[in-house]
């Protein structure tokens, strides 16, 4: 842990907290910005995937003969050229069987084989004459029936972890967990009012726009380059290397621009099917999905099925609040159910609380990440309900949550006591929003919720150079997925004393920098941002070096202030100032080039809240559910570029109302997804939403030397309920199932009548 | 595959009818290439129609409208007598897919495409356009009711191909108005629809009514009980009521991925209701 | 350092409930170590049913701070310590 | 199979390029005249990050053929700017931060240049139903709406 990230909490930002223009923009609006697929190298192959068109199936033979030998087809691999180097390490066998399948394909879509080819026309006709002999099994995609005794069970070495007595037969139940404290049982008996309900969602895709693309090149000696569109180039790095048996060193990753990932980049695909093509035909090899293969091969969400009960006193204090969580993840052991289990109740300071979370196997794509994944479903479960709860009490939702807030020196629900934490400000600050109060027509509703999510840090290493003309070259290690190079210019500006104009942030390559975590759980502002503090500060330390060596006086009687080196009192010496481009110009005779670097776990990232409200318009008629008004308030810890603060708040809030409304994977009984494109797999256009309001609320991280909290997750956990409880207040049925498509509000509806 | 881009109706025949294995007309290409693109079709010919200059015309001739097949929905908006005249399949047009798609697709292809979703078809059903179809003996004409047999299938023979659609001349006192329901507010596919075309007599009650319900059946559904539910009346509350039971009534509509059966059997009598308003407010005004 | 004497107090660790039936059913436990290095060390001695969750990576909030690899964190006296999943972001 | 010789022009350039009959344009203008600024989304017209200008229409181009940009106009993103000044578009979309990941963006300005040529000072509405065919998964279309704005409104005032 490095010592003094202590945040001064009374400092005033020189340009922290303002809005410059991002130093990768003019790339992006001129198309000279280079994404995943844009790379070409010469004597490059294009490199397709044949998948399986069964949803269960034991893969008896695969005859690649006619396929090798059409004309431009290079190189042909299938589970045959890709030996198991796991060493029985459960994490890299999953990751090289999701690339190929092995003995079995385990959903539709599951790689089978892929081809190298001199065309994409080629590669497409060869995977046509590859021929597969499939044994079809039967098959399970829902969560429920897949708990079943009498399911078929996908995985026969999977044995329910977390229950005693140790099952003796496998079945797809992969881990039972459990968290809370206090006595449940005996909290409901004190209860003047219990609501129980159970709810369902739907699996729904991160949907972002470029899909998956990566660039391989493997020589015969075993090394290799891959450009890749990912949110986590080391981690593709170290993963692709074990599952491929290849030194880590000989493997050179660089992050491509990425186009969105929202957590599902933060997963290996395809790309060791890419440097094994390359490797085999010794040529470099593009592997681009298809917007099929990317809804099919990659990233759901878990779809869950949730049964709640929270108990109150007369007066609005929750006793005791209880929840059973079903995730499926897909067709390999997740820990999803885990996520969803703590977060359910985070948000309230519980006297008697249990979660408890079964993880369970289908026979559907390997689940992934998706923005404070798995919190949304269990917010939703457990908000709705709050709401209830609050009608039956007669008292306003926003009260009832405002009186059971969770609050400093509250016990989670998932273990540990909270920090300073910013639940109760977003609430209070949603009370007196205007938005409480306006007026709302017929059929017109409002609703609110609460979400949490934790936010990490993990492990970071940055490196700050100073040229010789005063500009700081900045290098971090993950990758910038919404303008993150914007905000570590602003960081190191600050921390250096000089303009944001002069920092240029770079995403350094796996070669060119030491290991750093994937972007993801929100950590890159928190992480990154302090790395790039504590290495400005490490160049600052060597800047007054070269200043004190400049004047002949101790490196310890020169302070740094506003960009420059001074003498830190009248005993120092007399001294005119030296900015850091005087010391700059001078570096190569006070010692050579200067640099800051810093490498470290960065821990104490603050959990994070948010209260967002919402009002609809339904029609009554057709079910179909307008979004009017939408204002999301969210503590940041401390805004470091607040455009990007608010995009991050109004981006997952529209990710939530597509959730809520009518994005879902729909499975037909052949376990066969349906709706594998943007036309039937329906994401918010544009005249679909309203402007998205945004309240900053900054409670400082004490953690982190700026206060920052991560922001990136949050925002997309309150939607689903918000959205639901709005419905339930226009039109006054109580939504159980995600997404609120129209055929299900109107079923409610008319069940209702 | 081969590609060819002829200047006249009659190379374009001789090439759809003499060209061995599949032969595809493109217009706009917006349902053709994603077919192609899904590896559902695996043309051998593509006959590119937009460099004959009488298909890429809307004209006003003394009978009604000439459309070309080969002109782009978006310029359907851009003719105002067109607009004004035929306001329901001007708006059903104008709904099929984004701006983007807008600027490339055609009524035809919506209508050859054979989906029983198609946005312009039940509007053209309801306004009782027609076609002008070229073979290779000359042309013919037919109801677009009569060219979709079936999902993905129409009457069309080999070699036939449709040169232009007719819309009659809009009497007085008429109007029509097309109406779908999808769960996005753009770029969907219609869940259900109705086009409905009205005419009204001196004393402003209904004299003519076509009611044409789309994706509630294998082709879209020309419901006469539904015209004969509101002819005679002002559309008070029980003929608009009487209107809807007809289109619920009449439909056959499956369950998939874009909606149910039920949610289709009772939208296709709301949206009937709601466009019949439409109209007849319309008609009223003219 | 093997067979050296545990350095650190005695730190109360409280498991979720996954973690409960791999250490005899308890939900909390008492350790010494200094660190949590030290921590993991010394349960899965004590508790070999947890050695395979450490292995795979658990993290521990120290007085509601969660860490994730830092081992050589140190623990201060009376610290509020649990173990908690690792946690996957999006 | 022989390729096809195509004459057109890009940006105001004339360009030649040879390619399949049953080559998309948005592979062309990709793989072909190393375009790479229109992006290939979904490849099916669902997204419109694939979108240009053809002949002043905006179109996807992964649903025209490369074959039928012969002898026809075609604006991209990469002549959107006017040598180092760049479009009012492209520099509201960066003030008002219109951008987080940027894959959707150069489809959304060249929906934005179609929809300002044809209206130059569109209603909120107008701009929404006029976008409607570009995703932006990142955004939540907020700072999109108002980037289009003040865009519109600089390009009336000059």
């Amino acid at each position: 842990m490095p010592l003094d990230v202590k945040p001064d909490l009374k400092r005033e930002f020189d340009v922290v907290g303002t809005r410059p223009l991002r130093p990768d923009g003019i790339d992006k609006v001129t198309g000279r910005a280079r994404f995943g697929a844009d790379a070409t190298a010469p004597g490059m192959l294009i490199g397709r995937i044949l998948r399986s068109p069964h949803a269960h199936a034991r893969i008896r033979k695969i005859d690649t003969k006619k396929a090798e030998q059409l004309a431009g087809v290079k190189a042909i691999i299938t589970r045959d050229d890709l030996p198991d180097h796991s060493n029985g390490e459960r994490g890299t066998y999953d990751v090289l069987y999701n690339c190929m399948a092995r003995e079995k394909a385990l959903y539709e879509g599951h790689a089978v084989a892929a081809v190298a080819a001199v065309s994409a026309a080629v590669a497409r006709q060869a995977l046509k004459l590859i021929e597969v002999d499939y044994e079809v099994l039967p098959h399970v995609t829902d969560v429920d029936a897949a708990m079943k005794p009498d399911a078929p069970v996908i995985h026969d070495n999977i044995f329910t972890e977390g229950v005693e007595p140790k099952p003796d037969k496998p079945s797809n139940v992969a881990r039972r967990s459990e968290f809370g404290h206090g006595n449940v049982e005996a909290g409901f008996r004190e209860c003047d009012v219990v609501v129980a309900k159970s709810y369902r969602t739907e699996a729904t895709h991160q949907g972002y726009i470029e899909p998956h693309a990566c660039l391989a090149s493997v020589s015969p000696d075993g090394s290799g380059e891959l450009w890749v569109c990912t949110q986590g180039h080391f981690m593709i790095r170290n993963v692709s290397a074990q599952v491929l048996g290849m030194e880590i060193s000989k493997l050179r990753v660089t992050a491509s621009e990425i186009g969105g990932g929202f957590g599902g980049k933060t997963h290996v695909w395809m790309e060791p099917i890419a440097l094994a093509l390359s490797r085999k035909a010794n040529r470099p090899v593009k592997v681009v999905m298809t917007r099929e293969e990317v809804f099919k091969a990659t990233g759901p969400t878990s779809s869950t099925s949730i049964d709640v009960k929270i108990g109150a006193r007369k007066d609005g204090t929750i006793v005791a609040a209880e929840a059973v969580l079903r995730y499926q993840g897909g067709a390999f052991v997740g820990s999803w159910a885990d996520l969803g289990a703590m977060t359910a109740f985070a948000c309230y300071d519980l006297k008697n609380v249990r979660t408890v979370g079964y993880d369970v196997i289908v026979n559907r794509p390997k689940t992934a990440a998706y923005r404070a994944p798995s919190a949304p479903m269990a917010a939703f479960a457990v908000e709705s309900t709050i709401d209830e709860l609050a009608r039956k009490l007669g008292i306003e939702a926003i009260d009832l949550r405002i009186k059971n807030a969770a609050r400093e020196g509250t016990r989670s629900s998932y273990g540990p006591t909270y920090g300073p934490i910013g639940i109760g400000a977003t609430l209070a600050a949603a009370k007196n929003h205007p938005h409480m109060s306006a007026p709302l027509g017929k059929n017109q509703g409002r609703g609110m919720a609460c979400g949490f999510w934790f936010n990490f840090g993990g492990q970071t290493c940055t490196s700050l150079n100073i040229n010789l003309d005063g500009t700081v070259a900045l290098s971090v290690g993950t990758p910038d997925i919404g303008g993150s190079r914007a905000s570590m210019c602003l960081m190191a500006a600050e921390e250096l004393g000089i303009p944001y104009e002069k920092v240029r942030c770079v995403v350094a390559d796996t070669s060119s920098l030491g290991y750093n975590d994937v972007t993801d759980g929100s950590r890159v502002t928190f992480s990154s941002g302090m790395a790039t503090i504590l290495a400005a500060r490490d160049a600052i330390r060597k800047l007054c070096g070269r200043a004190a060596q400049m004047w002949g006086i101790s490196a310890e009687a020169v302070v740094w202030e506003k960009g420059h080196a001074k003498p830190a009192g009248p005993n120092a010496g007399e001294f005119p100032p030296l900015s850091l481009k005087e010391i700059a110009a001078a570096a190569a005779t006070t010692g050579g080039p200067i640099a800051g670097h810093h490498e470290f776990n960065a821990d104490g990232a603050g959990v994070s809240f948010a209260t967002h409200i919402v009002d609809v318009d339904v029609d009554r008629e057709t079910g179909a559910t307008k979004i009017l008004r939408y204002t999301v308030l969210q503590d940041a810890g401390k805004a470091i570029h607040p455009a990007y603060v608010e995009g991050q708040f109004q981006g997952g809030a529209a990710q939530g109302i597509g959730w809520a409304l009518n994005e879902e994977y729909i499975y037909g009984e052949d376990g066969r997804l349906q709706n594998a494109g943007f036309l039937d797999y329906r994401i918010p256009v544009c005249s679909d939403l309203p402007m998205i309001d945004t309240v900053i609320l900054e409670i400082p991280n004490p953690k982190h030397p700026y206060g920052v909290r991560g922001v990136g997750e949050t925002s997309i956990v309150p939607p689903l309920a918000a959205i639901a409880n709005a419905v339930s207040n226009a039109v006054g049925v109580r939504m159980t199932h995600i997404p609120m498509s129209p055929p299900r509000i109107l079923k409610a509806l008319e069940g209702r009548s | 595959m081969r590609y060819e881009a002829p200047v006249s109706v009659e190379a374009a025949s001789t090439l759809l009818s003499e060209a061995p294995g599949q032969s595809f007309v493109l217009a706009g290409g917006t349902d053709l290439l994603v077919r192609m693109k899904g590896g559902f079709v695996e043309p051998d010919l593509i006959v590119d129609i937009k460099h004959i200059a009488a298909l890429q015309e809307i004209r006003l001739e003394k009978d009604g409208f000439v459309i070309g097949a080969a002109v782009p929905c978006a310029a359907l908006s851009e003719n105002a007598e067109l607009r004004k005249q035929w306001p329901g399949v001007v708006e059903a047009a104008n709904l099929i897919g984004s701006k983007q798609i807008q600027g490339r697709c055609t009524m035809v292809g919506n209508l050859c495409n054979a989906s029983p979703a198609a946005d312009s078809v039940p509007a053209l059903i309801a306004a009782g356009a027609k076609v002008r179809i070229r073979g290779r003996k000359g042309t013919r004409s037919a109801a677009v009711e009569e060219i979709p047999v079936g999902p993905g299938r129409t009457s069309l023979a080999k070699g036939e191909f449709i040169e232009a659609i007719l819309l009659k001349k809009r009497k007085p006192r008429s109007a029509d108005a097309y109406l779908r329901f999808i769960p996005r507010s753009e770029m969907d596919i219609a869940v259900v629809s109705a086009g409905v075309d009205l005419e009204l007599d001196k004393a402003g009650a209904v004299a003519a009514a076509r009611v044409a319900l789309g994706a509630v059946a294998p082709t879209v559904k020309l419901v006469e009980a539904a015209a004969a539910a509101i002819i005679g009346s002002k559309l008070e509350d029980k003929a608009l009521q009487a209107l809807a039971e007809a289109c619920s009534a009449a439909c056959q509509p499956i369950n998939d991925k874009r909606g149910t059966i039920e949610f289709r059997t009772k939208v296709a009598g709301v949206l009937a209701r709601r466009a019949a308003q439409i109209a007849f407010q319309r008609a009223g005004e003219r | 350092m093997i067979g050296a004497k545990p350095q650190g107090e005695r730190v109360r660790v409280t498991l979720w409930g996954s973690l409960r039936s791999a250490a005899e059913g308890r939900d909390t436990v008492e350790v010494e170590a200094a660190t949590i290095r030290e921590l993991f060390s010394r349960l899965g001695k004590s508790y070999p049913g947890l050695k395979p969750f450490i292995d795979r990576g658990i993290a521990v909030s120290i007085n509601g701070q969660i860490f994730r690899d830092s081992w050589s964190q140190s623990i201060p006296k009376g610290a509020e310590v649990y173990l908690l999943p690792r946690i996957a972001g999006g | 199979m022989p390729g096809v010789h195509v004459s057109t022009t890009v940006n105001g350039d004339r360009l030649d390029f040879v390619c399949e009959p049953e080559e998309t344009l948005l592979d062309c203008l990709r793989d072909r005249l190393g375009l790479t600024g229109a992006k290939e989304g979904c490849g099916t017209g669902d997204c419109g990050a694939c979108s240009v200008i053809l002949d002043g229409r905006l179109v996807c181009s992964c649903l025209v053929l490369g074959v039928e940009a012969a002898d026809r106009e075609i604006e991209t993103v990469e002549g959107l700017a006017d040598g180092d000044h760049l479009h009012p578009l492209q520099r509201k979309f960066l003030e008002h931060a219109a951008l987080q990941c940027g894959i959707c963006t150069p489809g959304f300005l060249m929906a934005a240049k179609a929809l300002l040529d044809h209206n130059p000072s569109p209603s909120e509405e107008e701009i929404r139903f006029g976008l409607a065919g570009n995703l932006c998964r990142c955004t939540g279309y907020d700072k999109i709406v108002r980037a289009v704005q003040d865009a519109a409104k600089e390009l009336q005032g000059d």
